[in-house]
């Protein structure tokens, strides 16, 4: 009797417990979290860690948006215009002999644009917007720019050509909003209804308490699929 | 004339059914070929309609469903008799089930498994499928459960799922018998698997009856929720012709009907085929033909109620939709489906066609067609006369896609039911050894009875 | 963010555009994709161009005359959207779905992309240089006299460099010709008002009677019109606006109006005397000239119920002013001068003139006015070819083969020329039968100026600049090409400039006071100019001259039964389709029509009562057949038009002009009678009449609305009410 | 000392029947009828059950239990889901709505209560099992099977006891 | 997570929307299409197809009734015209009705999507996510003014659609779609998407006018207007308010007074329950003539 009774208890805690761990953790963890993407060839084998580098790994440390300008401005960061690498480059004569810059000057030349490959290419029906976490990471939060940008584009400054290393899937994205960036006050909600975008249900206590600012991402399917 | 002749031995019993498991008539394999040709059809038009979309199944808007849904009902209601037969009969200990049930169950099973395949067919994107299963993502979303498409997913996994044990744990003290008579080959090695070494102890006897009760016993209000969940599809929209109270029980009576039509179908073609006659007897035949005039009646009550209640309501879109459906388009299939449903099940209620083979039959198919209509009439004209007046009497004919899909899923249904048939004992040999045991028990007790009543008058 | 820098050139160049078409593809879709695809960047960007915003250039829609101002989106250096600029009186930001379809000219797969010389039936692509050579040459010892150029309307800069080049040639046979142009109109106009195109201040009327006017359709200038008509509705000082439209066959304004009066047709100019009459306010001659039109006479010409014609009458006593205007349906008969002049007559009577029939302003500088198209100009060309008077033929943006009435035979005519020229978009019919074809850039990579004939308010020029560099690298602009051709003939007078831009450029700037520039240096005013998209005049009014005359004013009686045609045939205008020359562009072509919501093709309107007598149903396939030829069409039962006539859309039909237009129902002009205005010349479209019998054939009409003919049924989906429950005047 | 099987085919019930009532009256050593009888029938048959002395059947209690956790597994799993973070409003309804919730926790509770039943019968049957040593195809057929293990000392006069009742067959073997 | 915010936040997720207390803040984008001014010349439509990569499918497809209109402009005619007995004319003219997704605030369609793919966003807005649509139709076969429009074909692939030119044309910022998904009008939300990451960026609301749909800045009568419900300034919210249409009635107050009223306001299948978000205000016509 009381063997039958156990049993029983025991699939029934057993099978439970498998199926709510499976409901409580909605997004289990990206299966590529961090793991490097391909290697893309690119026309120009272009060294970020020349450009972007710390110093005492002989990098020249300039800031990302130096170059990626749009990004604070648009929602594609884009690649700089190709008079920007010239705009450099013409004057720096200890390099103008290197295969890469040779290269580089010919594109000049033939006023053609160089056809860099995408390496963060999300699916076309993904819409993330650089313009909006540049403003709240760098801008409202001044945190330092390559922590930032590193948030989704990994270390680039330890990379030649750039080189998918964060998993960049719905998931990823999805458990980053829930985690630790809560939307505050400061931090990206000026207006008091706003922390609205980013719950599933208006706050019912005055916007900057805790319980109304808890960040749970967009809950609007709309925002990054439109 | 008894339903079965109680003096025939156990071990005939055994000879027979192992028999159809060798060497049936040559019709089996000219009903194969058959039903595998039907089948080539529909793969054809599915491949076609994958490829170039679901515009090929000439669908529109409004006519955003089609004969896909249609006959996707139809087929849940075919599995319904199964239950009925196999678990209700069983509660109410009807032994004349016996010999039939074991097909019913696999006919449920199947008529399921054709149902799924059209949930996947009318789906646009079929390759997504996975995005409506709930389980954990990493995209972290989780389909929409308040959706009755969802509700309908869950009850038909469910009722499948507990269909294909109930059908394997009644046949596992047969596919013991098989294990011991079948010569070696790789059958022997199946069933001695599936068998999972049944011996007929007591122990094991004791929790079979328990199990199987129990399992009966879900299986009725399962089998009810089913079809009232498919009903609900329907009757949770606001469509006019959909949003109707009486819908479930509308539903499940039509798929009782369905099913049981279906079954003196497959009676009849088992009965030949298999050379079964000396278990599935006319007096059975008889049983079940009674069973379905009866729901038959249920139904076109149930019909009426339908009418009525949208007649009396102030509802004026729905009474379009009614009109629409008597004088419209689609009034051809209408009458149709009220005549085979309504009008010629009356046939039934003749002693001399209750045992009429041929009659069955052809009976049995016309009803089967009319209550495929019915599903049809359901679906299509709400939405060639819906609420909003801009779409109305647009009306649409389903393309070659559609109805070779219809077409294509019999074929299929009826493969699986037939290798099934010839795979597995399609009569359960040890309930018919139970039944002719009591039945013979019964019959001696009567007789003794009887002696003592004579004795009696001798000595005085 | 609109300031154009430099060389426009460079950055208007497209650059890789891997998302552009943001695509959801078929399968495995979820998965994140690397170097697949190319990104945007540039040579050289202008820092206001970044990639994922747009940039907004302002321009000048050139599907229709009307001369709407455009805001076109560019992104990554493709246009993608037309809006309105709102800086225009004409258009003020609006538009029409015609003009948002002008993207689809410009990137129509089947436009002209090479010179093309024709080789037996073949055209073979040839170089602009040999091009250029082969014309000089088919000129060389060529009198002015033997030389036409058939052109549209052109104004602005173009039509005096066009002037030029054909002065240059010592030719005066310049044919302006626009197969829908309100030529009856402006003529009448200019009788009883002194100028072509008054101002119709429709906003301050408070009754518009419009005789078969689609001022909100296809009439004139609609978008502006229809503005107006909005205020017009909302209030008039406190009170809505009444619209009645008079005319055979319903329009869009007629489906719009407080009461839609079916007439005889050709008898709108008696209704209007009847009016006249009936008001019963005129004196003198006037009183005199309307005597006769007593309302049982009318109504009996008219077919209009005598009721109707005094509560018109009653109305426009009661609310004044109000507008009497004078459209398509009542100019398009022999007698069309005189009905116009009757219905201009009831404007006069009805002290209008003024207060909504109004002083136009004109652009200061008579030379760059623009040259109205008529149908007149069609037939003295058709005349001359038929002489066979013309060695050299030069068109531009006009499709006569496909336009004119088929009782012109003009495209026999046409063969008569030995050298003819077409500078076209598309290989359209009259293109088709051209020795030598030039591909011209589209309305969004041209330059130009352009001076609309209707206009709004003040004057103003219209500027048309590239919103993206060429499409096809060998199409050039009708303003280069002239240009060029001018260099041949006075190389001295043109060598200083470059191209067509260089010389709208000093044009521009040369006169840049009088444009309101004086102040800014060249560069600025330039650039400003460009920024703008309009250069607003201070303008030349022309005042209101005219007089209310009944002289020669005779209306003939309406014909009576005509056994063997017994059918009026009205050729109606198609919203978005117009002459046909839009007829490829997909969107048009997908685009009901508002009253029958056909798409794709062309059909019959009948009225059911007269279906029923021929026994037609709809979708039967009928023919209709006039003097001149016969169509077959589908029929539509449609109860907005006269018993006594039917209608075929015009527009469709297209033998050539690529995918989206060839092979879609038929072209009405094909049978049209080629009856002309006694007074003016100009083709009389209604005159035409037919027969109508079925094929036997039926076919299921290609239409949105349902098959139950869109009647509503309880629900409140449309509702209605009349004036007397609501109160516009409190509304937001 | 060792240990040994025996098997008896009988024809019919009653006989064997019999043979049961004679094993539980007749004291012999070294066999325990409650624990070392054994019935074996071709069919599901409760007068086995009867001279037999009923012994309990547990399926019911895994019975309840899976139906249990069938439906509030269910019921937790879907509102749950719904409440995670991407929960959305749909049609006005609240995110967490009951009748949806009830319909499919009825499902689950049957679903459970299925599969689970299922399973304990596979556990009270000792399914699946090995055959026992002595097992006769017949008894699939139509013959009752007694099969009792005792001490070598009892078998013969176990034996006895079969032949007394025209035992079919007796098969017999040494167990370990 | 799920299980204990489920139990924390146990009272919102019983909210129900907007029926019971879900004010929109600070967003509710609504409309308002004035059918007295509405022409019904088509620019919206048109406007619709180039702002939203609409496929033109052409005649054998339309034929099928397989259009792709988001923005369709019905008409309707009285009913006695042509008819029996009936007025030979319809001297009043048509009844022109632009018909578009009414962005419901308790959208049939929603609910019966088996996997969420249209939901209710935070603004009021009936969103329809294409990569997660599996094609189902049931939200169509369940939509009271039938305005969602399914991919029955790979329009993208399809000969004519889109040839290379054409689909330079095609606008980045909405998706084409594929086959065999489920679409329907927008309120063009790339527009509305742009502008409130522009006012966020500054630190405020979006003003009305601001953000205008294609339609709207299309209409040549100006008979559309849309904006923020939420906020007292908007055009929006003023016509609602002076037309005493509220968004969370099936039944307005205004109806149910004696003799009905003067206001033109109403939504269209109101009393079923959907609560629009689009009104319209009745056309007019002149009783004197």
């Amino acid at each position: 009797m009381h063997r039958f009774l156990r049993i029983s208890v025991l699939l029934t805690g057993l099978i439970a417990a498998l199926s709510i761990s499976a409901a409580e953790s909605p997004q289990a963890t990206p299966m590529t979290e961090d793991s490097l993407g391909p290697l893309v060839e690119q026309p120009i084998e272009f060294p970020h860690d020349r450009h972007a580098g710390d110093a005492d790994k002989g990098g020249m440390q300039i800031n990302c948006m130096y170059c990626h300008t749009y990004a604070r401005r648009s929602a594609v960061a884009g690649i700089p215009p190709l008079q920007k690498c010239i705009g450099c480059h013409q004057s720096i004569e200890s390099v103008r002999e290197a295969p890469r810059i040779k290269k580089l000057f010919e594109y000049w030349e033939a006023k053609k644009a160089v056809p860099w490959k995408k390496v963060h290419d999300l699916p076309d029906f993904v819409r993330f917007n650089h313009e909006r976490h540049i403003k709240r990471f760098i801008e409202q939060q001044n945190r330092p720019f390559q922590e930032a940008c590193g948030y989704c584009h990994g270390n680039v400054k330890e990379m030649t050509v750039a080189r998918r290393s964060k998993a960049l899937s719905m998931g990823w994205c999805a458990s980053c909003h829930q985690k630790d960036h809560l939307v505050t006050a400061e931090g990206g909600t000026p207006v008091g209804g706003q922390a609205y975008w980013y719950t599933f249900y208006k706050p019912d206590t005055a916007v900057g308490s805790a319980e109304g600012l808890k960040a749970k991402g967009p809950n609007d399917c709309w925002q990054c699929h439109k | 004339m008894k339903d079965i002749r109680e003096d025939i031995a156990w071990a005939k019993i055994n000879q027979d059914v192992l028999k159809s498991l060798e060497n049936p008539r040559k019709l089996y394999w000219v009903i194969l070929f058959v039903a595998l040709a039907m089948l080539g059809v529909a793969v054809g038009c599915e491949v076609y309609q994958y490829n170039v979309g679901m515009g090929v199944a000439n669908m529109d808007n409004p006519h955003m469903w089609g004969l896909y849904i249609a006959t996707f009902i139809f087929w849940i209601g075919m599995s319904h008799s199964g239950t009925l037969l196999s678990a209700i009969l069983h509660l109410m200990h009807a032994d004349w089930r016996k010999p039939i049930y074991r097909f019913a169950e696999a006919m449920t099973t199947f008529s399921l498994m054709t149902a799924g395949l059209f949930v996947a067919v009318h789906l646009g994107r079929v390759w997504q499928i996975y995005y409506a299963l709930p389980y954990p993502n990493e995209r972290g979303a989780w389909p929409n459960f308040q959706s009755p498409l969802l509700w309908d997913a869950m009850a038909i996994f469910t009722y499948l799922s507990s269909s294909i044990i109930f059908l394997y744990v009644g046949m596992i003290p047969d596919l013991a018998i098989c294990r011991d008579r079948i010569h070696e080959g790789w059958r022997k090695k199946l069933y001695t698997l599936l068998s999972l070494g049944w011996e007929g102890t007591d122990r094991q006897w004791r929790n079979f009856r328990v199990t199987y009760l129990t399992v009966a016993c879900f299986l009725i209000p399962l089998a009810v929720s089913v079809h009232s969940i498919v009903a609900s599809d329907f009757g949770m929209s606001q469509q006019p012709g959909w949003h109707i109270t009486s819908f479930p029980p509308y539903f499940v009576a039509g798929a009782l009907y369905s099913g049981c039509a279906a079954i003196i179908t497959l009676f009849i073609i088992l009965r030949y085929v298999f050379k079964f006659e000396e278990y599935m007897t006319l007096p059975i035949l008889k049983k079940i033909v009674r069973l379905t005039f009866a729901i038959a009646m249920v139904w076109t009550y149930l019909n009426a109620v339908e009418f009525a209640s949208v007649w009396y309501s102030h509802d004026q879109a729905s009474k379009d939709v009614l009109i629409q459906k008597a004088s419209g388009t689609y009034a051809p299939f209408w009458w149709a489906m009220i005549f085979c449903g309504s009008i010629v099940p009356l046939a039934l209620a003749f002693k001399r066609f209750q045992t009429n083979i041929p009659v069955l039959f052809a009976v049995s198919l016309l009803l089967n067609l009319g209550m495929w209509l019915e599903r049809w009439m359901i679906v299509a004209p709400t939405f060639s006369h819906g609420i909003y007046p801009w779409t109305w009497d647009h009306d649409q004919w389903p393309s070659f896609v559609q109805w070779g899909m219809v077409f294509g899923s019999f074929g299929w249904f009826t493969l699986l039911f037939m290798v099934f048939c010839k795979v597995f004992p399609s009569v359960s040999m040890y309930e018919v050894k139970e039944m002719v045991y009591h039945r013979s028990k019964e019959t001696k007790k009567q007789e003794e009875t009887g002696k003592f009543a004579a004795a009696g008058k001798g000595a005085h | 963010m609109m300031d154009s820098g430099f060389d426009r050139r460079d950055f208007l160049k497209v650059m890789g555009w891997g998302g552009a078409a943001a695509a959801l593809s078929g399968c495995g879709n979820t998965s994140i994709e690397n170097g697949k695809e190319t990104v945007v960047s540039y040579v050289e960007a202008a820092d206001y161009v970044i990639p994922g915003i747009g940039v907004y250039y302002n321009s000048t829609c050139a599907q229709c005359d009307a001369g709407c101002s455009i805001n076109g989106r560019v992104r990554e250096g493709r246009v993608l959207k037309l809006e309105g600029n709102p800086a225009s009186a004409i258009n003020r930001g609006r538009m029409c779905g015609l003009g948002q379809a002008g993207v689809q000219h410009h990137y129509n797969p089947d436009r002209l992309r090479e010179p093309l010389l024709r080789n037996g039936d073949k055209g073979e692509i040839i170089t602009w240089e040999k091009a250029y050579a082969l014309i000089a040459e088919k000129l060389k010892g060529v009198s002015g006299e033997e030389i036409a150029f058939l052109s549209g309307g052109v104004s602005g800069h173009l039509k005096v460099l066009l002037g030029n080049y054909l002065a240059s040639l010592g030719c005066k046979n310049h044919f302006v010709y626009e197969a829908l142009a309100p030529g009856v109109v402006r003529a009448a106009n200019k009788k009883a008002y002194g100028v072509e195109m008054p101002r119709y201040n429709i906003s301050k009327a408070k009754v518009v009677l419009s005789f078969g006017a689609d001022f909100l359709g296809a009439w004139v200038s609609p978008v502006h019109f229809s503005q107006q008509y909005a205020q017009f509705r909302r209030s008039v000082d406190g009170q809505r606006g009444v619209l009645i439209q008079v005319e055979p066959k319903m329009t869009l304004t007629g489906a719009n109006a407080d009461r839609w009066v079916p007439i005889r047709p050709g008898t709108e100019g008696v209704l209007a005397l009847g009016i006249i009459n009936a008001l019963g306010t005129s004196t003198g001659e006037i009183a005199a000239a309307v005597k006769g039109y007593d309302r049982a006479r009318v109504s009996k010409e008219t077919g209009v119920p005598p009721g109707q014609i005094d509560k018109i009458a009653a109305i426009l006593k009661l609310r004044s002013p109000s507008l009497v205007l004078a459209g398509g349906a009542a100019e398009g008969y022999a007698h069309g001068s005189q009905n116009a002049a009757a219905i201009n007559l009831l404007n006069h009577v009805l002290g209008n003139i003024g207060k909504t029939v109004e002083a136009t302003a004109a652009v200061p500088f008579p030379q760059m006015a623009p040259a109205k198209g008529n149908t007149a100009a069609l037939k003295s060309l058709n005349d001359g070819l038929a002489a066979g008077k013309y060695k050299v033929l030069f068109n531009y943006a006009a499709n006569p083969v496909f336009t004119a009435p088929g009782a012109l035979k003009f495209k026999d005519n046409l063969a008569k020329v030995g050298f003819k020229v077409a500078f076209a978009h598309y290989l359209d019919e009259t293109a088709l039968h051209a020795d030598l074809v030039l591909p011209l850039d589209s309305a969004l990579e041209d330059w130009g100026t352009l001076v609309p004939e209707y206009m709004a308010e003040g004057a103003q020029i219209n500027i048309q600049q590239p919103l993206m560099e060429n499409l096809h690298p060998n199409t050039r602009g009708i303003g280069d090409i002239l240009l060029a051709l001018l260099k041949q003939r006075r190389p001295e007078e043109y060598k200083n400039y470059e191209d067509y831009y260089a010389y709208l450029r000093t044009a521009l700037v040369q006169n840049k006071t009088a444009f309101g520039g004086h102040a800014v240096d060249d560069e600025t005013f330039w650039n400003e100019t460009l920024t703008k998209g309009i250069v607003k005049l201070p303008g030349t009014t022309a005042a209101l001259s005219g007089r209310a005359g009944v002289a020669g004013l005779k209306l003939p009686a309406p014909v009576e039964n005509d056994e063997q045609y017994p059918l009026q045939f009205i050729p109606s205008v198609n919203i978005s389709l117009r002459d046909g020359r839009n007829s490829n562009q997909p969107w048009l072509q997908e685009s009901p029509d508002p009253l029958t919501t056909i798409v794709w093709d062309s059909w019959m309107e009948i009225h059911p009562k007269k279906a029923a007598e021929l026994g037609i149903v709809e979708g039967d396939i009928v023919e209709v057949t006039s003097r001149v030829g016969s169509i077959k069409t589908q029929a539509y039962l449609f109860p907005g038009i006269h018993p006594d006539a039917i209608s075929i859309p015009i527009g469709q039909g297209h033998e050539a002009m690529g995918r989206y237009a060839k092979g879609y129902g038929v072209n009405p002009f094909q049978i049209m009678d080629a009856v002309f205005d006694r007074e003016t010349g100009e083709l009389a479209m209604h005159e035409t009449r037919v027969r109508v019998s079925k094929t036997g054939q039926r076919v299921i009409i290609v239409k949105d609305e349902s098959a139950a003919g869109a009647k509503q049924i309880r629900e409140k989906i449309a509702a209605r009410v009349s004036t007397d429950n609501v109160d516009l005047s409190k509304e937001v | 000392m060792g240990q040994r099987h025996l098997l008896a085919l009988y024809s019919n019930f009653d006989e064997a029947e019999a043979v049961v009532k004679e094993l539980r009256n007749t004291e012999i050593k070294g066999f325990d009828v409650n624990r070392d009888l054994i019935v074996k029938s071709p069919i599901e048959h409760p007068e086995v059950e009867g001279f037999l002395g009923n012994k309990p059947v547990r399926v019911q209690w895994f019975t309840l239990g899976g139906s249990l956790m069938g439906g509030l597994l269910g019921f937790f799993l879907i509102s749950g889901a719904q409440a995670n973070f991407y929960a959305q409003f749909k049609g006005g309804k609240p995110i967490v709505p009951f009748p949806p919730n009830f319909v499919l926790t009825y499902e689950m509770f049957i679903l459970g209560g299925v599969f689970i039943s299922v399973l304990g019968f596979l556990i009270c049957a000792g399914l699946p099992g090995r055959r026992s040593p002595l097992y006769s195809a017949n008894v699939s057929e139509d013959q009752i099977g007694i099969l009792v293990k005792s001490d070598d000392s009892a078998a013969n006069a176990l034996k006895a006891i079969f032949v007394k009742h025209q035992a079919l067959e007796i098969q017999e073997e040494a167990g370990k | 997570m799920s299980i204990s915010n489920l139990l924390e936040n146990w009272s919102q997720f019983r909210h129900t929307h907007p029926v019971e207390d879900k004010p929109h803040d600070p967003y509710k984008w609504a409309m308002t299409i004035d059918l007295d001014a509405c022409s019904g010349c088509n620019a919206c439509s048109v406007a619709c197809y180039a702002e939203n990569n609409l496929p033109v499918v052409g005649k054998e497809k339309y034929a099928h009734g397989q259009a792709m209109h988001w923005m369709r402009i019905e008409h309707y005619w009285d009913e006695d015209v042509g008819e029996e007995g009936g007025r030979e004319f319809p001297d009043q003219g048509a009844q022109f009705l632009p018909m578009m997704c009414q962005q419901c605030e308790a959208a049939p369609c929603e609910t019966v999507c088996p996997v969420g793919a249209t939901n209710h966003t935070p603004d009021g807005l009936n969103s329809q996510i294409y990569n997660r649509c599996i094609g189902s139709r049931y939200c169509s076969a369940n939509c009271p003014y039938k305005v969602r429009y399914f991919n029955w074909y790979d329009y993208p692939s399809t000969d004519n659609v889109w040839p290379a030119e054409m689909a330079q044309q095609l606008n980045p910022d909405v998706t084409v779609r594929g086959k065999g998904v489920m679409e329907k009008c927008t309120f063009c939300v790339q527009r509305l998407a742009e502008a409130k990451v522009k006012a966020k960026s500054e630190g405020r609301i979006v003003q009305d006018g601001e953000v205008q749909t294609a339609c709207q800045q299309a209409c040549p009568t100006s008979a559309i207007s849309f904006g923020n419900l939420v906020d007292p300034e908007s055009r929006v919210h003023r016509q609602w308010r002076a037309q005493q249409v509220e968004l969370d009635k099936d039944k307005q107050a205004k109806d149910e007074k004696e003799g009905g009223t003067e206001l033109r306001g109403y939504r269209i299948l109101e009393n079923m329950r959907p609560y629009p978000s689009v009104m319209y205000l009745e056309r007019v016509r002149e009783s004197a003539i």
